[in-house]
């Protein structure tokens, strides 16, 4: 019964995504969009807590987002698929429940 | 009432979580939220909370609001039990990180009636890893 | 499938509307049944038909009730959540004995009720806030 | 001592304007000039006379309306940030071609320059928001 | 020319708190107030940032905000001053700026 | 013209800081903040900008909004200089912290008039330490 996971906020203002990472179960996924896709870049301080998860999880980006705030696919942690609204609208289809990290 | 509501089968009942992770009073996000459980109470559906990160503090005993001139609405969260909702799941690890234990959280007492109305803790004090579990265990799962 | 969607935040200060409108969008584009978008918190400011947005920027307002005209969406602002920011319709402002109304074609006021019903009977809520 | 404060978050959902209310009034109290209270971002849905609190609960338009009238307070709402918001006096609303307006006993609507003229004529400016 | 910082975000929630701790220049203070009270627990993941800087810089607190989340002076790291509104008011004017991380 | 704008001294220059550290699009409080500089321009103040924290990314370069549908106000930061706003100052440890260096900024420069107009770069990198001195060496600190 997985989960997605949504997370707007960047791990750099706040802590909703780092607790969003303690909380996965089994299956579950995240989508990361708005502010929260600047967490998703490589080489940062945060970079380390995605990779502890991105083994077991599906990581997911809005691209719409990536490109407001300048991000390129290259830029990004490996493992992140990025989708679109219409990709975000299958996500949730896909998962049984929807549980937003604001 | 619009025709959408006509259709809706009032036998459903499913699994609602209520998400709580702010503070309370430097926000509105629990009062708000709070509202919320009350509704969903009285539509007979399987309610529960969680307290995780801030959202511990809504719980923390000994709330005054006079001097900020705002309504203390802690009192209310001891009332759920009247209302049937008597799970409120609140995560160890927060406690913790934020210097508090479970003797500085209210007394939240309810009725079981399963159990010929003994009193019983609402607060459940659980591991980051149960509560995990908790909210994958849901039908709908609301934040604020 | 049938999805609900929860809109917490007010137009413009942050990107929950605009996000929520693209994927409601998104969600009647794919053939899907949106069954409510519910307003809560300062989401209700979104219902106002008094904003006037610069020219060269989106008109979140307009979106929202053309979107619903198109696709004959259920948009419910919640009435004690609006009460306290002063969202109005013609009766509300009526029965609180206030002089003007502010709500925006397409939107109209209701309980949380609204927003619990939505949760029972959509397959999927989806969540937009700060 | 000049004072001016400068709010930018709306009322109840988050208590920035609350603890303005609360800083405002004590140097009123203490006998210190306040030059201005300027309403910015969501800080203009303070300015609005449609809000309904419930009735255990405060009315901060109302606390700020009085405030104003007990102190000759000059208290100005950001007409681009008002605009985006639907916050409207009856001028605004007429040159917006809106068929009515919000504005509460109190506040007056300006440009943001009367901002930095606060910025510039009080000795201390205090920024509350989120 | 001492500057009061104040701060009313949570440090379990947003990095602001953090973040001004770290741009203290010699002899500035903080207020901190509203939600950012949680912050001065004792014994919190917290407190060992606020005794870093609490020997050279002064710590304040707003006490309507304390009483609201149930917080008693015994509770807070040491070296905390509570002040009402009305002291807030003098701790501006005592100051020569006053700076606001939101 | 209320009576107090009477009463300004338009001679007066204060230094004034805009603190900028929030992210773009998400919040709109860095679009609002840039509106409030462009204002303080026209009235001859001493401004200076501050980007730490996530303010850094304002100054991304490659910023594309089609998709979400909002207004890219990006192109106004490189506008400045006309306005004789030429002092933004970037905080290193917060670009390093976010995988970014100096080449991710736009290139932003203004025409310095008491150097025969070179062209020179506006963004300065500055430590934590330097950004401290300059936020404790104005007048008027708004954030937003």
């Amino acid at each position: 019964m997985p989960t997605l996971h949504t997370v707007n906020k960047s791990p750099f203002e706040r802590t909703a995504f780092g607790s969003c990472l303690k909380h996965l179960a089994a299956g579950d996924a995240v989508l990361v969009l708005e502010d929260g896709v600047v967490g998703l870049r490589k080489a940062t301080a945060f970079a380390g807590d995605l990779d502890a998860v991105s083994g077991d999880h599906k990581l997911y980006a809005l691209g719409p987002d990536l490109d407001a705030r300048g991000l390129k696919p290259d830029d990004l942690v490996s493992g992140v698929t990025v989708v679109d609204y219409g990709g975000f609208v299958d996500l949730v289809a896909e998962h049984d429940r929807t549980q937003a990290w604001l | 009432m619009s025709m959408d509501e006509q259709t809706i089968d009032t036998e459903v009942v499913k699994k609602f979580l209520y998400v709580n992770r702010k503070a309370p009073y430097g926000t509105i996000y629990a009062l708000e939220s709070l509202e919320v459980v009350l509704i969903s109470a009285a539509f007979d559906q399987d309610v529960s909370l969680a307290f995780l990160d801030d959202g511990v503090y809504q719980l923390v005993d000994g709330q005054d609001t006079k001097a900020i001139g705002m309504k203390n609405f802690s009192p209310t969260y001891r009332a759920l039990g009247d209302y049937e909702i008597t799970k409120l799941f609140v995560e160890k690890e927060s406690l913790d990180e934020r210097g508090l234990t479970e003797d500085d959280l209210m007394e939240i007492m309810y009725e079981d009636e399963d159990d010929d109305w003994a009193e019983k803790p609402s607060i459940r004090i659980v591991s980051r890893t149960e509560m995990a579990a908790v909210m994958a265990d849901q039908d709908v799962v609301l934040s604020f | 499938m049938k999805f609900a969607v929860l809109i917490n935040e007010g137009p413009y200060t942050h990107q929950a509307s605009d996000s929520a409108y693209h994927f409601t969008k998104a969600c009647l584009d794919k053939g899907h049944d949106v069954f409510r978008v519910f307003f809560y918190n300062d989401g209700v400011n979104n219902g106002t038909r008094l904003t006037v947005p610069p020219q060269d920027d989106r008109n979140l307002q307009k979106n929202w009730t053309e979107l619903a005209e198109k696709h004959d969406l259920d948009m419910v602002v919640c009435i004690a959540a609006a009460q306290r920011r002063g969202i109005l319709d013609e009766n509300e402002a009526r029965r609180q004995g206030k002089d003007a109304d502010n709500i925006a074609p397409g939107f109209r006021i209701s309980g949380l009720g609204q927003l619990v019903e939505a949760g029972i009977a959509a397959d999927r809520l989806v969540v937009f806030g700060d």
